[in-house]
């Protein structure tokens, strides 16, 4: 499909993770040169089964909007930081936006 | 009152029957959810309501007679990883971070267990010491953070130890019961006065949707029994009652009543299943939380909350009698 | 008293004055909003309150006097879609499922009518048996059922009715309800004086915010008047009248007293927009809950909170004098 | 009473006590969080019940004693814009955007600072007139309607300032106040009996739990001290203190006690953070949150909280002796 | 990638805006053209900073399947009528639909 | 825009369905062969309006990534047994994951 007129190409990068490493991902990602986010709370099932606990509440997903190059250093940080230990997916979609700048 | 009366009186008291038709929700598949946000509400409440009515407590107590029980409770509370550890690493053969979560967990204190007892006790009519709460707020991190020490010791590599401490400081089930025994301790029995008709009166039938919850919670995690292996089952079920045996002495030893030691022995036995995980998932996260919170959560708790409660109790006729 | 001073007694309580409320924030189009975690807990509150009392009262009431009421109550709500049907079915023209659907939630009962029924009374200070919640957890079942089963019949294919049955004793509100009813039982009157704080004294307070809820809830599907057609219109306002006077007949039949059988009649009056609602959507998907939710939440169920309940009372006058 | 015992009794009352651990928790970085949807629960039952209580006060009061100090008080309000819009806009050298929005703030009032005021009298064992709460409602949309009017004069723009009116009235803590208020008003004192122990009794320990979170929500903005500039500080402290010597001699004016002059004092030197933002950020959305929310919740708010009310009570010493 | 075999190509709008202006959102979306929406509760960081107050709550998230010539209205839309004073973004993503006429 | 490097094509099935159903559409996702999935709470219109009630519970939203092949199957299993006379849409987006295999 055609990019509407006027409109950009981005990257989504979508992070789903367990609530008890949250706020250190939406921290790490701001560092890695997102210049911001979207959060919802969520719950879901994988292959890792058990998390920290309820009271902790259940999982974040986080959205950021970023340029191709930062997509990248997410996706490599959460691998090499996350993947292992935390119940942790990311993954990148592509989007059109209006001003790309403020995303840059 | 014979053991079984015991039992009885424990079964049949509004919490501990709405935990077991928690049980029961998940049993027939029901489709009723206790809503996280309020899940969370009633923990503050339960926590706040504890603190505070621990600090008016303590203000309200004559003299310092809470200070050697308290000291003696830190520091059990502080060495009980020096023999649930070897225990899970030799006996369970639990790899050293495994080993050392799961103990981590046994060396810290279950808030509603607490509740429990202190029901328990109520329903019975027998007194106890009105400081106990403030003792909970005490007991739940001296052992997360020896079990800890131990785990970096053995395996060599550096923790964000500091990290951790601040973690299960500024973690909200500590905060809250600390920030409360603060308010209650300021505020003292006027400030107590004034929230009593919230913060007291409906506190048990708080603690029935609670416990509603917690059965539910409790009981989906039934079926990972058989993935923690035969060991973990045993210790889920053995290592409570040394541990409130130990508890029941040292508040004899302490001076205490037969119930505030009664209590001492149950939180000593209980396992903890909110400040530990969070703070264990983040220091050592290879750990597998399919050992600790199975046994803390899955084994130990339901059984000290319906066996272990009057089983202590009766124990605890061998020191006072 | 007046017919007047009756439907004013009913329309000013705050209960029914917060449902009022909470018509007029739709109508004014303000932004208030009740969050639905919170309205799944004051749902989750009432129902095993009115549970547990129930239960209690059971307990407390000396012999098996509440037996009779109760296997009336049962059958009368079982036999109900055996003549709703039909006059959904050839008198409203709606098609099999559709008759089925609604017949299924005029057979079963609406807790919140219920409540508010018995706020009434003792603003009247009129007396009635304790076991009465008892029966609402009895009378939501069994309509529905039937209703099921006839539309089974009716249609020749098999609908998977054992699902159904299932669906509609594991569903939340009919589990909190019977739960609640064992914990009462099981419990007692001793169990409920602990709880009481909690689950007796407030509760008319949190019933308040339940039906400005309501309100919100109930306005929102008036402009659903036009697209249900008049008849369903028109049996949404006769029906209960019809069912009230049965229910009170009934109820005066089996010896109980005049506030009981208001109350029966009310419950056989009213028209279920929980349990039925759920278990229908499944179990009778192609049937349109435009038709069958709003009839039972936007006509019935104002209709009964304001005008009926004051109407039914002064009906039950035809009785007992 | 010196003037440090009053600091220290409104200090160490619990509901304030929380406040404070609420600004503690976000120092420390606890991860505690008052979940959305319970502070909204939270203050719909402190609107709601502010409007119940004061709309069976004004049934129970006899005559009309209450309508002057209302007159004076809606007055005052309505003209507070009249002379903090030229201090800001002037003296502040603020936008007029900006200068009109922070006045519609100042010139609205604090539900919860209203709370507080009464907390201390009860506590000081000082009587107040029962109608107060028909005054927050009453104050809450006059001042913001004339700055809005104001600043489409000044502008020259037609800003819709109908639908403003509409937003603010329809609004929610309008709505509630309001709707509270009628629900009081046509229950009477009959109708609140019923509610009283939900409503009236646990009402302290729930202005806990809420100015826990407030205590957070606060304390998060304390950082933009630095970007709203030297002179908005200073107002935020200094104007209160000019507005509560105002309030407090038009109560003593209009003949009310020193206790209620002390309230509605402290009423006009509070600044809204609910109703008028919401309003604001519609109306005049080109309007910068970073100076009005800062400037009412940050500064203005924790100041009459702490400080303010025992300086305020210390002050009505100036006209009652 | 190829779409699946009997699935159209459509345009999905994301906006995510402060509460406050959220419910007008709503309203201007069905007007443009849209067919449906979803929301979602969310949480958000971005370089505007501040909200009207917690009172009003956090974000809205949006989301809502047009056709690509709605989906360019909506995005105007957005940008003439709010991104300069409200904390509202929105971008497009390409998705693929069965009945592609339910969104028409 | 080129996938990132080290990056896999998958797709992610997004279903958006009244309450009273999604417990068994999360059966129905895992049991079509999807590894995991992500909920979260939703509001919405659409064409359909009225949902079984409030008590149940608003819409539900579902989000799982999966094989080109696993997502058809998915799709077309929601169309028959669901859109005829549920409040359900589904859809599909490409995304780009790291280590693919987790999710086959
Ligand atoms: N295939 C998947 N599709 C969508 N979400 C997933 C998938 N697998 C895992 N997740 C999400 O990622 C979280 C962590 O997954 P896991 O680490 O596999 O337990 C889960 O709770 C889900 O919310
Ligand atoms: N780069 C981004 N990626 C995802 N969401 C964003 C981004 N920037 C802003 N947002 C969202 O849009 C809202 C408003 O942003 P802003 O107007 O920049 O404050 C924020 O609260 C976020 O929820
Ligand atoms: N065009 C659309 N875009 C996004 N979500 C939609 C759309 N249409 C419907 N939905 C969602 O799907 C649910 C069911 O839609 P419906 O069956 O049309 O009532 C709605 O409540 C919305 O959450
Ligand atoms: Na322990
Ligand atoms: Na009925
Ligand atoms: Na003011």
């Amino acid at each position: 499909m055609e990019p509407l007129p006027g409109m950009e190409k981005l990257k989504r990068v979508t992070i789903v993770a367990e609530s008890v490493v949250s706020e250190r991902i939406q921290e790490d990602v701001l560092r890695l040169g997102a210049k911001g986010y979207t959060t919802t709370h969520a719950e879901g099932r994988g292959s890792r089964g058990v998390r920290a606990s309820e009271w902790e509440g259940h999982n974040v997903k986080l959205e950021t909007i970023v340029t191709p190059e930062v997509a990248g250093k997410i996706l490599k940080y959460m691998e090499d930081k996350y993947f292992q230990h935390f119940a942790v997916i990311a993954y990148t979609i592509d989007v059109e936006v209006i001003r790309a700048k403020k995303y840059r | 009152m014979s053991a079984l009366d015991l039992v009885q009186l424990n079964l049949l008291s509004p919490p501990i029957l709405c935990f077991l038709l928690g049980i029961l929700a998940t049993l027939v598949k029901s489709d009723l959810r206790i809503p996280e946000s309020i899940y969370q509400a009633l923990s503050i409440y339960l926590l706040l309501s504890i603190g505070i009515k621990g600090g008016a407590a303590i203000m309200a107590s004559e003299g310092s007679a809470f200070l050697l029980p308290m000291g003696v409770a830190v520091l059990l509370t502080g060495l009980m990883p020096l023999w649930t550890y070897p225990v899970l690493r030799y006996l369970g053969r639990l790899s050293v971070v495994d080993a050392g979560a799961v103990a981590a967990h046994y060396a810290s204190v279950s808030v509603v267990t607490f509740l429990a007892a202190t029901t328990f006790l109520q329903a019975l009519g027998e007194p106890y010491e009105g400081f106990l709460p403030a003792l909970v707020a005490l007991m739940e991190v001296p052992g997360i953070v020896v079990a800890l020490l131990l785990v970096q010791r053995i395996s060599g590599k550096s923790a964000p130890l500091l990290d951790s401490v601040k973690t299960v400081l500024a973690g909200k089930s500590v905060f809250l019961l600390l920030g409360g025994l603060l308010v209650g301790i300021i505020g003292g029995e006027r400030g107590l006065l004034k929230v009593e008709p919230f913060f007291v009166a409906p506190f048990y039938g708080v603690l029935c949707i609670f416990l509603l919850e917690m059965g539910m919670v409790a009981s989906r995690r039934f079926e990972d029994f058989g993935k923690v292996g035969p060991f973990l089952v045993v210790f889920g079920f053995l290592m409570p009652i040394i541990h409130a045996l130990i508890g029941i002495y040292a508040g004899f030893l302490c001076g205490m009543t037969r119930g505030g030691s009664f209590v001492l022995g149950t939180l000593v036995a209980s396992a903890s299943y909110i400040a530990a995980p969070a703070t264990i998932r983040l220091a050592l996260p290879e750990a597998n939380p399919g050992y600790y919170l199975t046994a803390a959560l899955a084994i130990t708790f339901p059984f000290n909350l319906t066996i272990g409660i009057p089983l202590y109790y009766a124990l605890s006729g061998l020191f006072f009698s």
